[in-house]
């Protein structure tokens, strides 16, 4: 397993070179970068839209954790599926949704992906795999395990990943569905996003395990940590368990430390953790960051290709902002469509 | 239950209500492939109440598929495993189990086509083995339909007779939506016609069990044969009482009960579950709302279990809920206009 | 809410119902030492609604205990806590999230002194954040309290005012059982006059928040304070409704109810949880079987919620569940016989 | 931990005693022997009544597994607690109940340690510490947590033991309620009576893991694997673990691996398993069998007094039986009583 080997040590020579550089090729290295600028634009925009009253409720951003969606997702097609959380804007886009629909659907349009019905918490695209965010922590983790056995039993070679937070690993629905993927062997991989709390309980103060990813051996499976604001090991993990998934070996578990940036949600206090983390974190572990750095280093892009693809980022935010504005809002009178199955 | 038993002998095979299940199971695994079974130790033990029997034989641990004991896991395993394609039945061992599974049953399986604005379907069936009756106390006795039946986005049956737990369970499998179906326990055993073959009954029609004018019972499940054996006593004394099984309780036949009640004008109901906010409250609610309100001659009279949870000792586990002399009672009462 | 925020402008002290609720936890942990606090990031963070607030600062870690996002088993222990000689007070986040627990609410703590045949007490208190009009979609914004109403060894509340918020929550401290409190979340931040120091509001009363003569409606939480605002509307057309505010759930108060129902001869039932097996069923339906029955002058009439999970978006939402129009609407038509 | 050492192993003369014999002194290793009997004279007492319909409903029988029962608790005082299980007979009486109230209940009757309401899957004796059978597999473990937690807080010294089988290792609730104790560092002990099944599930076909033990390190407490039929080295790992928790340690995940030799209720057609691997079971790992020859090895018991302890016991199983029988049923008009605590 990929364990702590730093992406840093790599020399621009070929063979050294981080797993990424040997896997992809130059384009797709550049939307490897252009992808995490999306979704962190898109989150400031979609947060910039609640502050200026144009989207309601709550919304859980995963600035910061940028590199952990798009690099685990790197090795997923279409038909592999994924199932996200609440904090899933990033999961979403990353595997391939259009921002458009993502906006209108926080702005409660029918043009989006929920038809208005969702919101941010319910975000899915399910023609990208997306099986949907979930305001249920841990929710999803047993729907990836039945995504993966209907894998399985229709032979579809397809892999399943389910995202969840750090605080997740204590539902008894992790528990369960670890066990039943184990003994079954399915294609799933389990991707814990550890960004050190849940909500405002630190991992110390409600998992008894340091590294959630060794609870992995209580359920027969590989338990890797890898540092989840590196592209290069996020994805080079996650091909990993995608391969062993799909050649039919089963499970893993994928712990990817990282931070989030923002509060929790929108009522947070920030009262569980000190200004000096949250700054060290932004400062000399940006994974966008650190992302340009090696690109740079490695000749892949310039300052002015990342500028050029800020900008192209921050149009289609734009754009996306505008069509959702313009959109329909739904009827008051479909308010009960959708509960069932319309007969064809 | 002779009395009952009798009127549902109106065709020539007689299977139990667990074998029409079984039946229903297979049938459905012959014509499609996306069907199978997943539950606590329905394969090679056959299920704590014989339901699927020797079908892991006929149709292999792939398809016959035992869990772990992992209610909340192994329904969300069911949930993914009907958004992506299959179409999964899910045996709990009790129906009290389901408290555990609540979360995938009612935030998820139940709303999410809903949240998803369209996007997916859920064809998810679940069953519930309920009820009181076998001395296994308050944890494995107890009659939860109605939790279920006040969640938009699942529809819940009660089948009451062999032939309908297998058209009920037919068409809650061909269903896209996730359909719960509420067995009884003292039913698995009990004997009744079944046609051969496919067919299925619908969800969301109640059934006359017999027509009458002087009032109108409306029970659910094994209550319709308490019921029906109380009415044959009730023509005795000259009260020719409607019975109806209610057989879906989400959506409710709303209709034939309304007709009914317009008709006689005498409304009794009789159900298992505890009685403060069972399946009798809403049918009494549904009628007062209704224009059968200006039909109504007395009181909508409600026979619930008992406020308590469900007792081991035999005497006191049947005092709990409505026995035939009871309902035979309160109906005659209801009838002569005694209050 | 400013008509209904006015009559209770009876006091000199004002606080919000969330203050209120912390202060009632903060005199309970005063006076018992048995007394703490369970629940997911109500230390540090103060709770999600911060209903707890700066407590773990007065009374420290150990009796405002954060747990990690364990629901079931967070439940469990404290079951365990209170069997064995402490007083609990559990926080779920969002009552949705008790969709997780029911096993130990319901299997547990409900039945457990029935089971052990009264060798036990489980004096337990929960509190669940509850409701819609947050924007939270379907996950966050459900009205459950009917599930636990059916459940007999539970006694259920849902205080509507700052003042019932707090003297319930004392009462449900001291209450020997298991007492469920459901909490609107857009109460939280409602004002009112709340006494000083201790004082107990006795479960199992509703209160008569507005006299009338003309129809009754019995409202629950939230919909207490549309409804009366609807009153007042009412007035302005010569339509006086009495609003009783149901207060608890289980045991629900009959006697209030049925004595203004033989008096106005009306009724409508506005609760904000899904209509179909909702509160309003039991009250209609309590009060069809009574001896009300014979003065009610027109159907009973419901107002709940749509059958459908709550939507995200806030017009929807709305549309969902009752509103003040809806409330006054409705009144007026029952009370001017309109159908 | 004990891990695999075999008591056979242990010369008479002293130092090298198994535990049990270096611990207690002859009476109280005769009464450990006693209880052992009485449970499976209990329950064969509680299997015949069934079987001439005195006794309706289903019951669960340890018989096979006694030395775990005993074992476990000889090392907890009457302050201490345990939770048990749908199958836990044996607890009630290792813990200290009486089994004429024990057959009362049984029978539905008054006298009954539920007054009739709770029956086979609800028996209690709380005057002994016995929180109570549980019908729900797993719902006794946060419970027990529970009453650790009280045990800390009031700092009554206590230690609170949860049983519970194989098949319960797989329910989130085990996995909520370990992973609290650690973090909280209660005074827990979480038994897992591993019989090989659960119901006809074995564990190889339900667990991911071949020790249940094993997933203690996801709790970062000990796990041990104890010989769940001989007594010796249950107690000594109970002891440990007691001690443990009561020096204010933590948690420890005992593995009991044992066997019942009856179907797993009175449905069963015991078709999950060969006649083989229960005889050699029974013939060969008989705790009992087990227990008395070792007893009458070291000399602390001959056959005449082993004979007498039999007989003494069933002398108590007829009394019980007969006292169940002639104890009054309860009355109907107190249906709802015990509901909730009547005003005093
Ligand atoms: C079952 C459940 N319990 C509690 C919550 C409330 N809640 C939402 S997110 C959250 C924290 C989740 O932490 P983690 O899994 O680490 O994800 P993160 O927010 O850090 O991405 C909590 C407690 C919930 N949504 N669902
Ligand atoms: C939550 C729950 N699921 C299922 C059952 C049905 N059931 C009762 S005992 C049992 C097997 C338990 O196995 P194990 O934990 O190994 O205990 P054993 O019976 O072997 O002593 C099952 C499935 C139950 N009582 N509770
Ligand atoms: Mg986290
Ligand atoms: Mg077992």
């Amino acid at each position: 397993m990929t364990g702590k080997a730093k992406a840093g040590t790599a020399s621009a020579n070929g063979r050294n070179l981080p797993f990424i550089y040997r896997r992809y090729d130059h384009a797709q290295l550049r939307e490897a970068l252009r992808k995490m600028h999306l979704i962190r634009q898109f989150e400031e925009g979609a947060e910039e839209s609640y502050m200026r009253g144009l989207i309601h409720g709550t919304m859980h951003l995963s600035i910061g954790q940028e590199a952990s969606a798009v690099g685990m997702c790197m090795g997923l097609s279409n038909e592999d599926q994924i199932t996200s959380t609440h904090r899933g804007h990033g999961h979403c886009i990353a595997k391939g949704a259009d921002v458009k629909r993502m906006f209108a659907e926080f702005f409660g349009k029918t043009t989006g992906y929920c038809r208005g019905r969702g919101g941010s918490m319910h975000i899915a695209d399910v023609s990208t795999g997306n099986l949907g965010a979930n305001g249920i922590v841990g929710g999803g983790i047993p729907i990836a395990v039945g995504a993966a056995l209907t894998a399985k039993k229709l032979k579809t070679g397809n892999v399943v990943m389910s995202f969840f937070g750090d605080g997740a690993n204590n539902e008894g629905a992790f528990h369960e569905a670890l066990n039943m993927a184990a003994i079954w062997k399915l294609p799933v991989v389990f991707v814990c996003e550890n960004n050190g709390y849940g909500m405002s309980t630190s991992v110390a103060r409600s998992t008894a395990v340091k590294d959630i990813a060794d609870r992995a051996a209580a359920y027969d499976m590989p338990g890797v940590i890898v540092d989840g604001n590196t592209l290069s090991e996020v994805a080079e993990a996650s091909q990993q368990a995608i391969d062993r998934a799909r050649a039919g070996e089963g499970p893993t578990l994928i712990e990817s430390k990282t931070y989030r940036y923002r509060g929790h949600s929108k009522s947070d206090r920030n009262r569980y953790r000190s200004k000096e983390e949250i700054e060290e974190w932004m400062n000399s572990r940006d994974p966008i960051a650190l992302y340009e750095a090696e690109l740079m280093e490695f000749g892949i892009i310039d300052r002015a290709g990342i500028e050029a693809i800020h900008d192209e980022v921050e149009r289609e935010i734009a754009e996306g902002i505008e069509f959702a504005k313009q959109s329909p809002a739904p009827e008051i009178a479909n308010l009960e469509k959708y509960v069932y199955t319309e007969p064809a | 239950m002779d009395a009952a038993t009798k009127t549902l002998e109106t065709g020539t095979r007689e299977l139990t209500y667990a074998q029409a299940i079984q039946e229903a199971m297979a049938i459905a695994m012959e014509r499609d492939e996306r069907v199978f079974l997943m539950g606590e130790d329905i394969g090679v033990y056959g299920g704590a109440f014989q339901v699927s029997g020797d079908l892991v034989e006929r149709f292999g641990p792939e398809r016959v598929m035992d869990t772990p004991i992992s209610e909340l896991g192994g329904a969300g395993v069911a949930v993914g495993a009907a958004l992506t394609g299959l179409r999964p039945i899910f045996e709990f061992q009790f129906s009290d189990f389901a408290t555990l599974a609540m979360e995938q049953i009612v935030n998820q399986a139940a709303k999410m086509r809903y949240m998803l604005g369209g996007a997916v379907s859920v064809p998810l069936v679940m069953r519930f083995p309920a009820g009181s009756g076998t001395g296994a106390a308050a944890q494995h006795s107890q009659s939860l339909e109605a939790w279920l039946g006040h969640v938009p986005g699942l529809k819940v049956v009660q089948p009451a007779t062999p032939e309908d737990a297998k058209g009920l369970l037919l068409a809650a499998i061909e269903d896209p939506d996730p359909v719960m179906i509420f067995e009884h326990k003292l039913l698995y055993k009990m004997k009744g016609h079944v046609p051969e073959g496919h067919y299925t009954t619908p969800i969301g029609k109640a059934d006359i069990r017999r027509p009458g004018t002087d009032l109108t019972i409306v029970a659910t499940s094994i209550m319709v044969h308490k019921a029906l054996e109380a009415a044959e006593k009730l023509a005795g004394e000259g009260i020719e009482a409607e019975v109806i099984d209610l057989r879906t309780i989400r959506p409710m036949d709303r209709r034939t009960i309304i007709e009914s009640v317009c008709k006689t004008s005498r409304l009794l109901c009789v159900y298992e579950a505890v009685k403060t906010l069972g399946i009798g409250a809403e049918i009494s609610a549904l009628i007062a709302e209704s224009e059968a309100f200006d039909y109504l001659d007395a009181p909508i009279v409600r026979l619930g279990g008992a406020e308590t949870p469900i007792p081991y000792n035999p005497d006191l586990e049947k005092a709990t809920v409505p026995q035939v002399d009871g309902i035979f009672a309160a109906a005659r009462d209801l009838a002569t206009g005694v209050r």
